[in-house]
């Protein structure tokens, strides 16, 4: 399990980095993909081992571990992860037409 | 009429023709506007005064109270009351209208606004001082302020914009602040119990430690009184207004309209007052009996400074709304004089804030009414800039020579009273601001007079537009004259008005001595059990 | 009727004269309508005929005592108004309305000038025409008298405090009659203000008497100090608060500046308000209160009263004004009688406050006659010769003279009495008192000698003042002058028949009986040893002696320098004293009001000054700061969104640069900070969380 | 999930009509789709789809009021809570729905086009929908997954929402802040939730609390986190996903940009019903930490309730700061909607303190009065955004400035946005009044246990009165200034029809008649509070 939960923290720590330092929208797009990669590998491991470290007095089997749900957890996600670039796409596309970039720098007209 | 029904209709008779107002066309708005003042004014005396005295008082002194069922979850209801504190305001109220409505009359610009929004202040101030129940009162409080913002915002002076916001600004402030202090109140004074209370005659006993009933033995700890205490204080310093938070009152005061500057000065600011003997005092009695002495020296301060700056001024009206800050501070001296041990003296001066409310709200009135006259005529306030009055328009000069002796506390005029009976009364609580509220009479005197010079007396006008000095119209005399006449029947004989406060602020003194009482025997006993596990 | 009742039907009659003179214009709309005179002067005689009536309906040295209303009373405390009777009272009364009445008669002629829709002041460059306010002067003089009566029947402190501050507003009124002059508005509200700051005295006394006693009924304040109940404090406070209001009203040093400048009423207004009866006023309410107060204050007043004497007297010398030589000699005298009631000589003190009412009223009208005569003409440098034009005049001004001067010719009886006026018999008391005084408490011994120089330079400016203006070859302002007509001669002749025989008998005679029948009995004191009756008695010889010499000395010195047989005019006359520098000093009246200028206006006007502009700059000025600093807050808060994320997660994006390096590229831009704030956040915060709440 | 398939028809028996108004808003989504799809826009325009789909959605929630007071249930295998909570915030959200399709039928947004084939009204109508669904869905999450779900299901539409307005820079840019942002948000939140899940074995939130309880918080060192830190890490990434939802500082710097960028219709709606649906599930899912056992979860919750109140604090300073400065109506309305969400923060503060420290009166007071102070925000934002638009077809201007000497020229509008803005400064008698008094009440009643919500209940006060200088700023603009020159006179745009008069005063009336009704109001409130707790 930990080693599961590392590999996530790995990918989200990537994710968060690319989000922050691409400055192409579709680069930054990708860094979000990349945290709910994360996300998806933990409800994974989740889904497969039980709560670490906890010492187990709940009555029922079945709730010991996430079981099921972690495994379709990981598919809404990616699921929603594609949704979500299909949308962010089309704005991001929307954007480039009108600015014709895509540089995520270049949306910073709306000051107050 | 069914009297319980009777301040219901006082309080919702002006949103009434509020609404009537707005709906109706605008040529008829300052009839309907006139109307609904006047008949509110026949209501607060013709009605209400017979009314009152034919009433018995309840257990807390009020009278006509109406209470009924209004919000359950946060108990908080509607009730309205009346007793020898609110009655005179109410009454003065009601005057100050009536005449406001009548310098009014000449409004042109919007009237249907206008007069909307005039009739709406009044139920504020009606209803802030009927009102029994904190929430409401909080509510027809905040229900002053809309109004008086557009009121100057839209038909002030040049600069209104920034005196409305200022004037908004402080306001909320303080309303703010007590708010905080009231719901504080409200929690403390329902812990332990089901239901917590809004209602100013229950929290009050609490306070003191004298709730029956279900509230029986809960009682408010002197912290929570403290801060509540102060920050109703700086709620009702600031409406009051009290050194060092008036600077929003001149201000406002130059900007605003005359007509609602004679309700400014006339009725609103006694607000402050009102909430302080009916709100603050009670409602935390401990925090009071700490504090009163610093009320007092704010008094003083007030006094001196108000009056100082005044001298200063050479523009009328700022040195009027100057005035009226240093006529303030001899209510605030009167609500600081407690003596606890001479309870008399600390009932004269309660008795005497009301009576210098009731008397500066004549004579404040009258002074901007008579600032207004001018300013409508040659459209400047200078005081250099006058000048031979008394010659051009001796009518007019001699009601405002008048009135300004009223204010400078000549005797026979309703100035006096409250300014001598306030000093002393804060003669045995404090000796120190008593003395410099006496010196404050000489102040007064200069400036007031000073300004009757420059204004008043000399051989001829001197500024613009000289053609303009016509004499006061009719109406105008009559507005004047009334408050003249008002003005020396206070004056001369003012026992009507301190008959009618004198049981409630009675009252008001021994629970305020009981609660005082209460708290030192407490700790009396307290040290006496520490002393005795030592 | 009875005494109160009479006496307070005499108090509230005027008013009717001050209501019908004061809606005149709607009833008698006509200028040249003497109506609200007549019904003034009417009113004012009707006042005068119920007090005497009251006078000699009294029977007996008690006082009666009784309250009207209520003001203010709880069980502990009462204001009420109520008057206090006894022979101080009605004589005040009798004193108040005998000479309003004369004045009032005197009026109707002195003011006949203004019967017109034309009036002319002549005091102006251009000659300004106005309507004439005959009828306004009417109404204000019936209030007048209306606010002294009220003050004088006043049962108790309060009271008295009430129509203390009305005659000082009716004395601003009169004042300020001819408002259009500069002059006068000035004059009025000096004298108000300086009113005004004895009467803040006054109110502090009033209220520690009134915190001591729970009421300031004289009879039962006296009481109270008599069996000692009050305190030491209360009544020292409550003493010296009423002494200070008393030296505002009697215009006693340091607050005498404003009586000089009251001249700028018309005449009339000077011999009724200012020297007869409104400021005469802190002597009677020392003299009232008396019993009540402490030694500390007695001695006070004795002191002030000396040196008001003396600082009276010096500047009357040198006065050119006719009126101010008289308002000088007013303080003076005023002084004199200060200081008979601080050297315990209560008689003596009201005595010499009854026989100065009449005879500077007369000379006031006296004056009021002569500048009629000289259109307005007060110069006594202009003026000289009158004698011939004007003997009635002359005459009473004369009695007046003499009267006030303590002249006498001693050993000469008539009636069995010295033949001499009322001044000096009532000058004779004082010094006497004074004499005695001193004996008793030889530190205080200049408390006699200073009257006594004093009584001295009363002579020689008075005989300065006659000699001047009616001796001498005729000045230039008096042409065409001619004796006044007879509204006007006929109260001056009763007054000057007052003024010399008033007194008659001394004090044995029977005004200072009746005055004395309830005089307050001498206390006993720590400061300082009340003279006996009979030192007094005894010094009573020694003190007449020398007040004749000192008076006769001054007399022959005036009459050496300006005597009827100095033929010169009066300009040349008064001209040696001109320029010296000192003569202009005491001139301007030892130039207190520069002083009181430098010292007491400018800082007031200054702090009044500065209380503006705190208002403007600190306590303004800390809302707008307050209001700017939120708004530069909020420009930067505003810029957090764009660019100052940039600095809050420098951190983190020095990190993301450093990652972006690796990667090959580096940026830095709006969009990406918002991310990475939000990562730092979100892990900032959890961080936090987990430290919080684990740690 | 193993779980009885038996037991799925009688769920679904139970969660299908329960579900019913959700399934209108799926239905009307699908009816949208379908008129373009058959050409049947030319007689049935999509807005009164849309229209209609909202109006019967929001009756049949109003009608399901009863039932779930007397019965709350789980639906749907327990992914969602059927409650009176639910209920309540189903019918904000759907009224709120309702009124912004009305208004936009008002307003003409979206523009109708010439040839019907080709109008938009499909597109900005169904992700307005969709929305709608999400709030509502967030309202009931009663389960990690669906929790995610749910705020995803508001977030995506929202950004094509933002970015409508076809070729503007400003919508384009404003879309694509919010779409970076939002998704880096909701990458975050499904972060935290598998690591809540990891750590506690399950996603459902009832089960949550009983779970965590078992974790001991004491020991646990920082720099040895272990489960009890992921778990915490995990509550808070959760956390901040759902103050993105909130915008509250500093999660908020997608608003100001996405409200100047979106249309006023948007931005109104926006502003509103996917916030009444976050605080719902902040409420549910901060109170699903606490189990019924051990400190552990009174530990999270006061800790919790603090954060709240400091959350709040600073939200409602930095909102109205940054408010001051702003030249833009949306921009401005953006940043007092920060603001606003910080006070309501505080009702939060207070029940989840009051929880953690088992003082159930606190509890109730303070969710009661967040819920009170949503109702009000409903109407008062509407209003607001609604003014905002009306005014934007006539002056094709939202900035401040372009208000000026419009209060005479335009009453009826400018009477509405001043209602408006004076019930959000919190006056009476206006309903914003009574959702500000009834949060501080609760944050007010007990000075000595919760200083630090005292101090923020304070806060709040102070923040009041520095955010009447610009809620106060349009009032000024539309009262006190003048026309500018040259314009006076001259009518601006079409003349306001009635029906937008109409609305306006609906949305008014309830803003200015709440006291009367406030006891029923704040019964129900109590009531539902209670429910909930």
């Amino acid at each position: 399990m930990t080693g599961y939960l590392i590999v996530s923290a790995v990918l989200l720590t990537c994710g968060v980095v690319c989000m922050a330092s691409k400055r192409n929208a579709v680069g930054v797009l990708m860094g979000v993909e990349l945290v709910l990669n994360a996300a998806s590998v933990n409800f994974v491991a989740a889904a497969e081992f039980g709560p670490p470290a906890v010492p187990v007095q709940v009555a029922t089997a079945d709730a010991i571990g996430v079981g099921l749900d972690g495994q379709i957890a990981a598919l809404f996600v990616i699921v929603l992860a594609a949704a979500e670039a299909a949308v962010a796409l089309a704005i991001v596309l929307a954007f480039f037409n009108q600015h014709g970039t895509a540089d995520v720098d270049a949306a910073s007209e709306l000051r107050g | 009429m069914d009297p319980a029904a009777l301040l219901s209709l006082i309080v919702f008779l002006p949103a009434a023709g509020a609404v009537l107002t707005a709906c109706a066309p605008a040529a008829v708005a300052r009839w309907i506007g006139l109307g609904t003042v006047a008949a509110t004014f026949l209501l607060t005396t013709a009605a209400l005064l017979p009314a009152y005295f034919e009433a018995t008082p309840d257990d807390h002194g009020m009278r006509l109270v109406t209470d009924a069922e209004w919000v359950g979850s946060f108990n908080i209801r509607y009730t309205l009351g009346v007793d020898g504190i609110s009655l005179p305001l109410v009454v003065l109220t009601g005057l100050v209208f009536l005449l406001s409505a009548a310098t009014s009359w000449n409004v042109s610009e919007k009237p249907r606004a206008y007069w909307s929004l005039f009739l709406l202040l009044e139920t504020g101030v009606l209803g802030t001082f009927l009102a029994l129940d904190l929430f409401l009162f909080y509510v027809l409080f905040e229900v002053m302020l809309l109004p008086m913002y557009f009121l100057i915002g839209v038909w002030g002076g040049p600069n209104r914009a920034y005196a409305a916001i200022k004037f908004f600004l402080y306001t909320l402030a303080g309303s703010l602040l007590l708010l905080v202090a009231l719901l504080m109140l409200y929690a403390a004074g329902g812990s332990g119990v089901g239901a917590s209370t809004f209602d100013m005659r229950l929290l009050s006993d609490i306070a003191r430690g004298a709730g029956t009933g279900e509230y029986a033995g809960v009682t408010i700890d002197r912290g929570t009184q403290t801060l509540a205490f102060w920050l109703m204080l700086g709620c009702f310093l600031i409406k009051l207004p009290a050194v060092p938070f008036h600077t929003w009152l001149p201000d406002a005061h130059v900007e605003a309209p005359t007509p609602v500057s004679m309700i400014l000065a006339g009725v609103l600011l006694k607000v402050g007052g009102y909430g302080i003997l009916r709100l603050a005092y009670p409602l935390a009695p401990l925090g009071a009996a700490a504090g009163a002495e610093i009320v007092c020296a704010l008094g003083a301060v007030s006094i001196i400074y108000g009056a100082l700056a005044a001298m200063a001024q050479t523009d009328f009206k700022r040195l009027v709304a100057y005035s009226s800050v240093s006529h303030m501070g001899y209510v605030l001296l009167g609500l600081g004089a407690w003596t606890l041990s001479e309870p008399d003296f600390w009932k004269m001066g309660f008795s005497g804030a009301i009576f210098q409310m009731v008397g500066h709200g004549i004579t404040s009135t009258g002074m901007f009414f008579a600032v207004g006259v001018l300013y409508d005529r040659v459209h400047h306030r200078e005081i250099n800039r006058f000048g031979g009055l008394l010659r051009r328009m001796p009518i007019y000069a001699a009601l405002g020579l008048g009135m300004s002796f009223a204010a400078l506390g000549l005797p026979g005029l309703c100035g006096f009273v409250g300014e001598a009976v306030t000093v002393f009364a804060a003669w045995p609580a404090s000796p120190w601001a008593a003395a410099a509220a006496a010196f404050g009479i000489i102040l007064t005197a200069g400036y007031m007079l000073r300004m009757v010079q420059r204004v008043f007396l000399g051989a001829e006008y001197v500024g613009p537009l000289r053609e303009n000095l016509s004499q006061l119209s009719g109406r105008e005399t009559a507005i004047f004259a009334v408050l003249m006449a008002l003005a020396v029947a206070l004056g001369v004989y003012p026992r009507p008005v301190f008959d009618v406060t004198e049981p409630a602020v009675g009252r008001l003194v021994d629970t305020l001595g009981d609660a005082v009482e209460a708290d030192r025997e407490r700790n009396d006993g307290e040290t006496v059990i520490a002393g005795a596990a030592e | 009727m009875s005494v109160p009742a009479l006496l307070i039907a005499a108090t509230f009659l005027p008013l009717v004269g001050a209501l019908a003179g004061l809606t005149a214009r709607w009833w008698r709309p006509r200028k040249d309508d003497r109506a609200a005179g007549f019904v003034a002067s009417a009113c004012i005689l009707g006042s005068f005929g119920l007090a005497l009536t009251a006078a000699l309906r009294w029977d007996g040295p008690e006082p009666i005592a009784g309250s009207w209303y209520e003001i203010f009373s709880l069980a502990g405390v009462t204001l009420e108004l109520g008057h206090h009777i006894d022979s101080l009272t009605l004589t005040m009364f009798c004193l108040v309305s005998l000479v309003a009445s004369c004045v009032c008669v005197f009026a109707l002629g002195y003011l006949s000038d203004e019967l017109t829709h034309e009036h002319r002041d002549h005091s102006f460059e251009e000659e300004l025409v106005r309507p004439g306010r005959f009828h306004l002067f009417f109404g204000y003089l019936c209030l007048f008298v209306t606010a002294m009566l009220l003050l004088v029947i006043g049962g108790n402190l309060f009271h008295v405090f009430v129509g203390w501050e009305l005659v000082g507003a009716c004395s601003y009124l009169l004042i300020g009659f001819y408002y259009e002059r500069p002059i006068a508005g000035a004059a009025a509200t000096k004298a108000f203000v300086v009113n005004r700051i004895g009467d803040a005295g006054f109110l502090i006394g009033l209220a520690a008497l009134l915190a001591a006693n729970g009421d300031v009924r004289f009879v039962s304040l006296f009481e109270a100090a008599g069996a000692g109940e009050l305190s030491r404090t209360a009544l020292l406070i409550g003493g010296f608060g009423v002494l200070a209001g008393c030296v505002g009203k009697s215009a006693q040093f340091p607050l005498q500046v404003w009586l000089p400048d009251a001249m700028a009423g018309p005449t009339p207004v000077s011999a009724l308000v200012h020297s007869a009866t409104m400021v005469a006023g802190g002597v009677y309410l020392i003299g009232r209160m008396t019993p009540a107060l402490p030694g500390e204050v007695l001695l006070t007043v004795a002191y002030l009263g000396c040196a008001t004497a003396l600082i009276g007297a010096a500047p009357a010398l040198f006065q050119t004004d006719l009126k101010g030589i008289l308002a000088y000699s007013s303080i003076s005298q005023l002084g004199y009688m200060m200081l008979a009631l601080g050297v315990t000589g209560w008689g003596a003190g009201l005595f010499h406050l009854v026989t100065h009412a009449f005879f500077k009223s007369l000379m006031f009208l006296c004056a009021g006659s002569v500048i009629v005569a000289c259109h307005h003409a007060q110069d006594v440098t202009k003026l000289g010769g009158l004698m011939r034009k004007m003997p009635v005049t002359a005459g009473a001004m004369l009695v007046g003279v003499i009267a006030i001067s303590g002249l006498a010719i001693p050993g000469v009886t008539l009636f069995g009495e010295a033949l001499s006026f009322s001044g000096f018999h009532s000058k004779d008391a004082i010094l006497s008192h004074a004499l005695a005084f001193t004996e008793a408490n030889p530190a205080h011994a200049i408390l006699f000698w200073v009257p006594l120089v004093t009584a001295g330079l009363t002579a020689l400016y008075m005989v300065r003042l006659w000699g001047l203006t009616f001796a001498g070859t005729p000045g230039s302002a008096t042409k065409g002058a001619h004796e006044s007509p007879a509204v006007m001669l006929a109260p001056i002749l009763i007054l000057a028949g007052l003024a010399a025989f008033c007194a008659i008998g001394g004090d044995g005679g029977p005004l200072y009986g009746f005055l004395t029948r309830t005089a307050p009995e001498v206390g006993t004191f720590a400061l300082f040893e009340s003279p006996t009756e009979a030192a007094v008695d005894e010094a009573h010889h020694h003190a007449e002696m020398m007040g004749l010499i000192a008076a006769g000395l001054g007399a022959a010195a005036g009459l050496a320098l300006f005597g009827p047989w100095r033929r010169a005019p009066g300009h040349a006359r008064a001209e040696g004293l001109k320029d010296a520098a000192v003569v202009r000093w005491l001139r301007s009246g030892w130039g207190f009001d520069a002083v009181y200028r430098a010292l007491a206006v400018r800082p007031t006007l200054l702090a009044g000054e500065v209380a503006a502009l705190t208002d403007r700059s600190a306590l303004d000025g800390a809302v707008h700061g307050t209001a700017t600093l939120a708004r530069r807050v909020a420009r930067f808060e505003r810029s957090v969104d764009e660019r100052l994320v940039d600095g809050v997660v420098r951190g983190v994006g020095r990190l993301a640069r450093g990652f972006g390096r690796l990667f090959g590229a580096t940026q830095s831009g709006g969009l990406r900070q918002y991310v990475a704030a939000l990562a730092a956040c979100a892990v900032g915060l959890a961080v936090l969380a987990v430290v919080l709440l684990a740690g | 999930m193993a779980r009885d398939w038996q037991g799925v028809l009688p769920d679904l028996a139970l969660s299908l009509p329960a579900f019913a108004p959700e399934l209108i808003v799926c239905a009307t989504i699908v009816a949208l789709l379908l008129t373009r799809l058959f050409g049947m826009a030319r007689w049935l325009p999509a807005g009164s789809v849309a229209f209609g789909g909202s109006a019967l959605a929001t009756a049949l929630a109003c009608l399901q009021w009863g039932g779930a007071f007397e019965s709350p249930s789980d639906g749907w295998a327990g992914l969602v809570r059927n409650d009176a909570l639910t209920v309540y915030v189903r019918v904000l959200c759907l009224l709120g729905w309702n009124l912004t399709v009305t208004l936009t039928l008002l307003t003409g947004v979206p523009r109708p086009s010439i040839d019907p084939a080709d109008d938009d009204g499909p597109d900005f109508h169904v992700p307005l929908a969709a929305v709608a669904l999400g709030s509502v869905l967030m309202g009931q999450a009663n389960h990690l997954l669906m929790l995610f779900l749910a705020v995803e299901m508001a977030s995506v539409p929202a950004y094509v929402l933002v970015g409508f307005r076809k070729g503007s820079r400003e919508a384009g840019e404003a879309a694509l802040k919010y779409l970076v942002f939002g998704a880096g948000a909701a990458g975050v939140m499904m972060y935290g939730a598998s690591l809540l899940a990891g750590v506690t074995g399950t996603l459902s939130l009832p089960a949550l609390g009983e779970r965590l309880a078992l974790i001991p918080l004491e020991g646990l060192e920082w720099n040895e986190p272990g489960v009890g830190g992921a778990a915490i890490a995990g509550v808070v990434f959760i956390l901040c996903g759902l103050a993105f939802k909130l915008s509250l500082v500093p999660f908020h710097f997608w608003t100001p940009d996405a409200f100047q960028g979106a249309l006023a219709e948007v931005s109104g709606f926006l502003s509103v019903a996917p916030k009444i649906g976050a605080f719902a599930l902040l409420v549910r899912f901060g109170l699903s930490l606490h189990g019924p056992f051990g400190e552990t979860g009174d530990a999270l919750l006061t800790g919790l309730g603090l954060a709240c109140a400091a959350g709040a604090a600073v939200s409602m300073t930095f909102g109205n700061l940054a408010a001051f400065a702003q030249k833009d109506l949306g921009r401005l309305l953006a940043y007092s909607t920060v603001a606003q969400s910080g006070t309501m923060l505080l009702g939060v503060a207070a029940c989840f303190l009051g929880v953690g420290r088992g003082d159930g009166d606190l509890a109730v007071a303070g969710l009661a009065g967040t819920l009170l102070y949503l109702t009000a925000y409903l109407f008062l934002n509407l209003g607001a955004f609604a003014a905002v638009a009306i005014f934007r077809n006539r002056t094709l201007r939202t900035d401040v400035a372009s208000l000026a000497g419009l209060g005479s020229k335009m009453p009826w509008v400018a009477g509405a946005f001043a209602v408006s803005l004076v019930g959000l400064v919190g006056l009476p008698p206006t309903a914003g009044f009574v959702g500000k008094l009834a949060v501080f009440a609760a944050a007010l009643s007990d000075r000595v246990g919760s200083p630090l919500l005292f101090a923020a209940a304070l806060i709040a006060a102070a923040n009041t009165v520095a955010s009447l200088f610009y809620y106060f700023r349009p009032i000024r603009s539309l009262y006190l200034d003048a026309a500018p020159e040259g314009t006076s006179g001259a009518p601006i745009g079409p003349p306001v029809t009635g029906s937008e008069r109409a609305y306006l005063v609906l949305l008014a009336v309830p803003v200015l008649l709440i006291l009367p009704l406030l006891g029923r109001l704040g019964a129900l409130c109590d009531a539902i509070a209670e429910a909930v707790l």
